[in-house]
């Protein structure tokens, strides 16, 4: 079905096979930003293995080919801004401390905080060390209404703090994404909606999730500004983001940005994206992210191609060193099971 | 002291805990400008200002997860359903965000939620409903129901203070039907202790909300035949006392669960099947229930009565229980 | 509060105090549709009375001002089109063939089909005899959602038949008016919304509801066509509604018409409205749709005072007669409670 | 006759239906182009057409509520939830619309509703849940689930003619994992029928879904020491079949209650209670349940089975009933 699908695979405006920047950034927070792309990247290709090889159970999903959306949004974060991402926002994490090895250890249920086995690796929240937020992360758009809910909380105190839902684009379609949407606008809550529009809701291609062909084409229900933008471009990400954010943080209300990007992956890895065109497989994979980043830093970046190369190895190196760590963690005791159902 | 209704019990605890903890607001539909489709927060908007007196747009799902998340990050919403029915569109944010929140990730959220049920007014199948069942079986969730101003005022105030969520059923019945001398200062009301509400020998009925008026008129009526019935206001479904009721069965070897709320697979068969498994050595007769019928509340008078357990169907168990 | 809104209470393109059509209606018809709005007004004015006397119980909710919509609407149905309207909708049922007579044996809980006490007078659904659809009355805007099923059952059995949801202001936000025209929307299906904006939902006012100035502002969100217009102009809604009804039954899919009007009354008997400022009653009391109606009829319309006084008078004589025969029928019998439980 | 898995039973189900009858048609989320998160709808997008098997976008509310409409219009929509854990999300649709429709008007509304459930496979909080409890507490739904491959065809046969709304829980952890002989050819399993799934004089086990083969195996491991149990697999939760257990605690005197779902407001309370009261005088030991802790379900491994009954605590509860 789904293969009949024009080749136009992205509004010509939006393309680019390269990428480019006119901020002043430095070599080091360059590698910083790169660093957390492809630590990301290479943590989503360990748990895919992990995953084959039965020491995940379950399921895992990764968010290869979406780093530079969450690294680029959160990278222009302020300390006690909230952020809460959805399934494939590992970089955003990584970028504000989170630690590769405690990743792990959560996908693989060990008894570590703050979930103690009681979560899957792909959700997380920690306020407190981390600005992530705990939200609903079970059915889709639940998290519409809570970060309007955490925005309130930040208008009421008068303080200049944002929060930005990642959101894909199924998530789009479920009431809770008009309804605390409508609140925050009503309201002008700072909460930035991040759309990462990777092609798919699981199976199911946009024309079948909304009579709109951009998410951002909802915006005017909403009387707030939206903007359509490449998500594989960390430059145009940060570019775009910081516009938002800006504009929620100043007291004008939400803001909604779409990133369109592609979901490199199944959606879990016991997908196997059977109903995915080989032709937009390939446009993408040369449009991927770290791959434009790359060429990127070792061209305009300054940085050489060993310096990018021992990086991608340094990550490499991370991620089974976290494997390892956290292989070495004890499972969450049994008798434990019973806690922390209530707050004292 | 002074004597007050059930709803200006209600009225008086928001009032009091908005005054005491700014951190407490207030989200629901027609409670700011309007004062509440019931009217238990009239001059509230003035005292208090329109960011912690919030009137919603029809968005229970949508103003539900807000007051979540406002909690977490430390505010104490007291959301607000018109009718205790509506709180069914919220449903998915209650039972998989505020319930099993503090489970996952150790982050308290203090949100309480209210909603006023219950029949016997003609409201038919859409303002009429006891939801509590649909909640009790939710791990993480309180659960509370008060049927006195007292209890009423006490019970609002613990569960704001209380930082987990927070399920307060108000009946309506009860709003202005039901006065008492409630004290003018603050207290609280524990959630998760039953109260003995009238003491006996010979029955323990175990029941909570509206039906306990009903429980005690039938009580006095058998005490005035010769039984004396012990009658157990649960108050917090979630969590239960169930030591306070089984002590009590312990006592008269005999129960019977009353609640308003349909019979089937409502929370009267939680407390019965705890009853016959605890006290089993110790019961003389079956341990009964007497619950609404199993339909839709009805609109019409003569229907609406028939459905709902009466003090006559009280009774009239109770009688079967004693004389088994 | 609300009495500090502006005294613009409608945008001047759509204020009339005067209406006219230029379809050409016999004067039979034009009376036919007179006397449906005043039954409907008659009928309302009763029931308020019979609250005040305690003789209906709970509550009632009235269509006072608004009874040209779904008199104008329903006017153009056939009559396998489907219908279903929230509380005020009185004139539609009138117009389909319903007597007042049952009406008022529902309000008063009698044993009279199709409900036998089951319902408030003020919900209404049967399909066979009138076209009027069983939906889900009690939730805000869960009629949304089963307007799109009965409309996708027109479809997919490729009926030119379309689906009329009368909804509210207020009954937009919930997330049921999303989700159901979006599903709408993505398979165009023959869905109208009709929404009757009458300047409140219960006390709230429409900016506290919504961040657009109008409903119709949020068509863009589903890529459907809308229109705005004046709703106690009996011919514009006609010739409104026939666009939107003419699109839907071509298979264009769904239609958005916002009408603006008035609740005269409170939200229930039991409002008294306070949070409405007399200017904006006032405003509307000059716009009433029955007197602009009686004032065309007796002037353009070419009925002559007393022919139009006499369809007064004969309405207020049918609801007497109708209360009079509702309080001779049988209360629903309490041996009946459990019936009908399910379907055999 | 072939041996097919449950998974397959379903599919052959849903397949024959819609054969037989043009009016049923499929909704849920990626069913059609990816045949459904399990696959039970590989192959029906091209047998049967887009007009018949729908890919909705992610709104469980508003697809329920278009599969009610389009029921009551006629068609036999079946819809299915990814998970079971996503009905909450249309939860008000299902309660409010679907329950009570044939009761306010009399108009049947043919819908049913698919929902994956239970855990076991570490699932965490939200694919793992066990949500019956929520629905059998809603006069005018039919709730039921099945465990075994026969049954889970027969009974979503029923379900499909059926004209009224009926829940179907069926268990993922089942899907591959029970086989059997099933009759090629279409058959019925009455809806509000029990079953009685291994017989027995000395212990009822009530149960259902996966717990039925958790059951059975306890069961055997009973009769090797001495004791045989009769294991009734409801199968029905509503309308429920008291009949079928009732007779078998008056042949046993003993009853244990065994479900997947958390204990606290499960339905297992509601048929001990039953049992408590109509059995009361043959009772030879308290009606004992076994369930989940009342707690969300964890993700990890340890943590799960920790929290699930297994059959080591169906056994010991067995045990102790026995020697009571
Ligand atoms: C209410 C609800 N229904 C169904 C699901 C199952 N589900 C999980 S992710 C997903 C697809 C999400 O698509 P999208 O929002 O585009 O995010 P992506 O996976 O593409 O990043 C679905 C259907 C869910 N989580 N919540
Ligand atoms: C989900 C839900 N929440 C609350 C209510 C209570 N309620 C009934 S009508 C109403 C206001 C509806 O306003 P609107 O849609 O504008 O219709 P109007 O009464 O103005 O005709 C409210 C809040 C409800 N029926 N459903
Ligand atoms: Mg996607
Ligand atoms: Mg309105």
């Amino acid at each position: 079905m789904s293969k009949s699908k024009p080749t136009i695979f992205l509004d010509p405006a939006l393309d680019r096979t390269s990428i480019a920047t006119d901020e002043t950034i430095s070599r080091d927070q360059l590698a910083v930003w790169y660093r957390t792309m492809r630590l990301a990247r290479a943590c989503d290709q360990k748990l895919a293995a992990l995953y084959r090889q039965g020491k995940i159970v379950g399921a895992v999903y990764l968010a290869i080919g979406q780093e530079a959306i969450c690294t680029g949004v959160v990278s222009l974060l302020n300390r006690d801004d909230y952020f809460s991402t959805v399934a494939r926002g590992l970089a955003g994490w990584f970028l504000r401390g989170v630690e590769p090895k405690h990743v792990m250890a959560r996908w693989l249920g060990r008894d570590v905080p703050p979930a103690h086995g009681r979560e899957l690796g792909l959700f997380f929240a920690d306020i407190q060390q981390y600005g992530i937020a705990p939200y609903h992360n079970g059915s889709m758009a639940s998290w519409i209404p809570s970060g309007a809910g955490f925005a309130l909380a930040f208008k009421i105190r008068k303080q200049p703090r944002v929060y930005i839902a990642f959101t894909g684009d199924g998530a789009t379609s479920p009431g809770d994404f008009y309804e605390g949407l409508n609140f925050a606008a009503i309201h002008k809550l700072p909460l930035v909606v991040v759309v990462e529009n990777n092609c798919f809701a699981y199976s199911t291609t946009i024309e079948k999730q909304m009579p709109v062909e951009n998410v951002a084409d909802r915006a005017p229900a909403f009387n707030i500004p939206s903007e359509i933008a490449f998500g594989n471009d960390i430059f145009e990400v940060r570019r775009v983001a910081k516009r938002a954010i800006d504009y929620a943080r100043a007291g004008n209300g939400p803001y909604l940005v779409e990133f369109k990007t592609f979901r490199v992956r199944g959606h879990g890895e016991h997908d196997d994206m059977g109903y995915v065109s080989a032709d937009l497989r390939e446009f993408w994979e040369k449009r991927d992210p770290l791959r434009l980043y790359a060429e990127y830093l070792s061209g305009a970046g300054g940085l050489d191609e060993a310096e990018v190369k021992a990086i991608d190895d340094e990550c490499v190196q991370t991620v089974e060193d976290a494997v390892a760590w956290a292989e070495a963690q004890p499972e969450a005791s049994p008798d434990s099971v019973t806690d922390r159902l209530f707050a004292p | 002291m002074a004597v007050i209704t059930y709803l200006e019990a209600i009225s008086q605890a928001l009032r009091d805990e908005m005054r005491r903890d700014e951190n407490v607001i207030l989200l629901g539909e027609d409670i700011a400008v309007f004062g509440g489709a019931f009217k238990v927060t009239v001059g509230f908007l003035d005292e208090f200002g329109e960011d912690r007196v919030i009137d919603t747009p029809i968005s229970e799902s949508g103003f539900t997860g807000a007051a979540c998340g406002a909690a977490v990050e430390g505010l104490r919403p007291v959301v607000e359903f018109q009718f205790a029915d509506f709180i069914a569109c919220a449903f998915d944010q209650i039972v998989n965000y505020a319930a099993k929140n503090y489970y996952r990730w150790g982050i308290p959220m203090p949100v309480v939620f209210r909603g006023p049920a219950g029949g016997g007014f003609r409201g038919g199948p859409y303002h009429s409903q006891n939801p509590e069942a649909w909640f009790t079986h939710v791990p993480g969730l309180k659960v509370v129901q008060p049927s006195t101003p007292y209890d009423a005022k006490g019970l609002l105030i613990a569960a704001i203070r209380d930082n987990n969520p927070v399920i307060y059923f108000e009946h309506k019945h009860l709003y202005r039907r039901i006065k008492e001398d409630v004290p003018d200062e603050d207290y609280v009301v524990p959630i998760g202790v039953a109260d003995v509400k009238r003491e006996g020998t010979d029955l323990t009925v175990v029941t909570y909300g509206a039906m306990v008026h009903k429980s005690l008129a039938v009580a006095e009526r058998l005490s005035r035949e010769g039984a004396e019935c012990e009658v157990v206001d649960l108050r917090s479904l979630s969590p239960l006392d169930r030591d306070t009721f089984l002590a009590s069965v312990r006592k008269t070897s005999r129960a019977l669960v009353v609640h308003e709320a349909q019979l089937t697979g409502g929370f009267g068969g939680e407390v019965a099947a705890i009853i016959a498994q605890e006290a089993f050595d110790v019961l003389d007769a079956p341990v009964t229930r007497v619950a609404a019928l199993d339909i839709p509340s009805p609109f019409a008078a003569s229907l609406e009565d028939a459905m709902l357990p009466t003090e006559e169907k009280i009774y009239t168990a109770a009688k079967n229980v004693l004389e088994y």
